[in-house]
């Protein structure tokens, strides 16, 4: 089955990053494909390169690029809301890349099922 | 309809709007702070006891065990899944609305 | 994007946007109405639900001057022009508000809980801000 | 103390516990979302009535202009004050507490 | 910044830390233990309030391995060791929560809201997360 | 009378940063003192440089920037979270300083008034 993500909140701060990667890891074990992660509102920080947590603590922003990597996730921030929080290309991590929000919209129509993650 | 409910219910009246939108073939999930709502000897825990008659619950057990409560303490009914089971049961329903 | 990448013929999927969340205390409603109007280039059969907080959304009468916000009423009357025209408003969330059942900012359908809950099983795709 | 409160009482159960956690001299403070609350005919505003026998309950005018409700459908007793107040009854007050 | 920035000596205030939200579906409870371990080097006088879903931060038992995150429960143990002991939970919040008044990670006293509110209007700076 | 101020969320997304910032400028206008402004949890977002917002919005860094300039006004992002949410020297606006959560309990402890705003 397809399975798209949106994701509307930023790393560390809410659960929902971690729970939209947590479901994306065990989705893709069973053989589904995720062919998308939208990050929008707060879920555009997601894809800042600048992140440094603690050492003892989950790199959430790399975890999302190894994941995308191995699996050919589509990792897309949107750019209107990126531009209001300052993540540009100059500080967009790897394996992230910046478009509209018709890729959201999108992955509505074009996967069997859509997950939102948030506040 | 899979419905996913993220937040505590002694925090946000979201679990009981929730319950009050079901129609037939609805399921709940309770994930992140949200578990805390289906513990036994509270309001949430009774509404949840009244809407399984009719619906299934699920809990997320890794949020559950975050959070120090064990399954001993749930409502009798409520079943606790893993992410493959999260996973599951949005392949089971056509659609997942999420209740942010 | 545009309209063309959306395209996928024959594809038209029941889209629900449910709004929940008050104006200008946080941007949800700001940011899920600019999802909305993108949404309108895909053809898709899109309808917005707002209840709880959200029926404040489509208020008439919001004046965020004194806060230095922008006002974004006048959006949602832009909706009609992309052929956006079904905005469900739930009748026991404005009950339970002390809200009137006219003095919107658009055209919407007031409708009861159970109604909105039938709405919402009949998506497709359901996005929640 | 003045007691801040931002959070609409529809969403959250955070202007009841302020309400709960009132002392002598203490004051009542409604900003941003909270605003909402105020208005007559609702159970928030039932309690806002009650509580304004102990205690002034103040709404910050433009958080109420931005949200469209006009000061003549607040629970009567309900203050309103712009920035300046909000800076006034800080200062009257030997702390502040926001209910977050 | 070392303990000594802040000894302004002869100024000693009272601290309250108000912790109201639950741990792990959010960072507050975290980053406000960070602001408390920070604030013992101060010498104020610093009382921590947990009431609402806060009183979860508390529990014994979290295991968070299962959703990737540390476990920082054994961080309130290292209150004691920074003279930082006055923790009290609500009573009236374990109650509605279904908890019992025991099976804290480190001493808590147990108070009830008419108590919990005069410790809150005994502080001289409350800060809440 | 001095008065500080926490700030625990980010730009936009929350009204906490607009408020403690009308705050702030009817304070000084009343001829208070502000003398700190302390940005915490997602608040430390306040200060990062790359921030675009859309042409007709208000610019939130920026007038932070000027409001501690005209009334010298001491704006400190909390290191610790900043790293976390990937705020650092490189991406700081102007006006505004990293250092450590002490600066926030020295604002409680010189200040007459504390006033925080959040989610």
């Amino acid at each position: 089955m397809k399975i798209g993500i949106l994701v509307n909140e930023g790393p560390y701060t809410h659960q929902a990053s971690d729970s939209a990667y947590q479901f994306a890891v065990a989705a893709l074990k069973a053989g589904h494909k995720v062919t998308r992660v939208f990050f929008y509102h707060d879920g555009v920080y997601n894809g800042s390169s600048l992140t440094e947590p603690p050492r003892d603590d989950r790199l959430i922003v790399e975890r999302w690029g190894k994941l995308a990597a191995q699996y050919e996730v589509d990792l897309v921030v949107c750019v209107a809301a990126a531009l209001r929080r300052g993540i540009r290309e100059q500080n967009l991590a790897e394996g992230f890349r910046i478009s509209g929000l018709g890729q959201l919209v999108e992955a509505g129509i074009q996967n069997d099922r859509l997950v939102v993650f948030g506040d | 309809m899979l419905h996913t409910v993220n937040k505590s219910p002694f925090a946000s009246p979201t679990l009981t709007q929730c319950v009050g939108h079901l129609t037939d073939g609805a399921a709940v999930l309770l994930i992140e702070d949200a578990v805390v709502g289906a513990t036994e000897g509270t309001a949430s825990g009774a509404l949840l006891a009244k809407c399984l008659k009719t619906h299934p619950v699920y809990v997320l057990r890794p949020d559950l065990m975050a959070r120090g409560i064990g399954e001993g303490r749930l409502v009798k009914g409520v079943q606790c899944v893993d992410y493959a089971g999260f996973v599951t049961l949005v392949t089971e329903h056509d659609a997942v609305q999420s209740w942010l | 994007m545009s309209a063309e990448d959306g395209d996928t013929p024959g594809v038209i999927k029941r889209f629900l946007f449910v709004n929940r969340k008050a104006p200008y205390g946080t941007i949800y409603a700001l940011e899920a109405l600019e999802v909305v109007l993108i949404s309108a280039a895909f053809d898709q059969d899109v309808s917005l639900a707002f209840l709880d907080d959200g029926v404040y959304q489509v208020l008439a009468g919001n004046d965020p001057s004194g806060i230095g916000m922008k006002n974004f009423s006048p959006t949602y009357r832009a909706l009609d022009d992309y052929d956006i025209t079904k905005l469900y408003v739930e009748r026991e969330s404005l009950q339970e508000r002390g809200l009137p059942e006219d003095g919107f900012v658009v055209p919407v359908s007031v409708v009861s809980r159970a109604e909105m809950a039938a709405i919402m099983s009949q998506q497709d795709v359901v996005l929640s801000f």
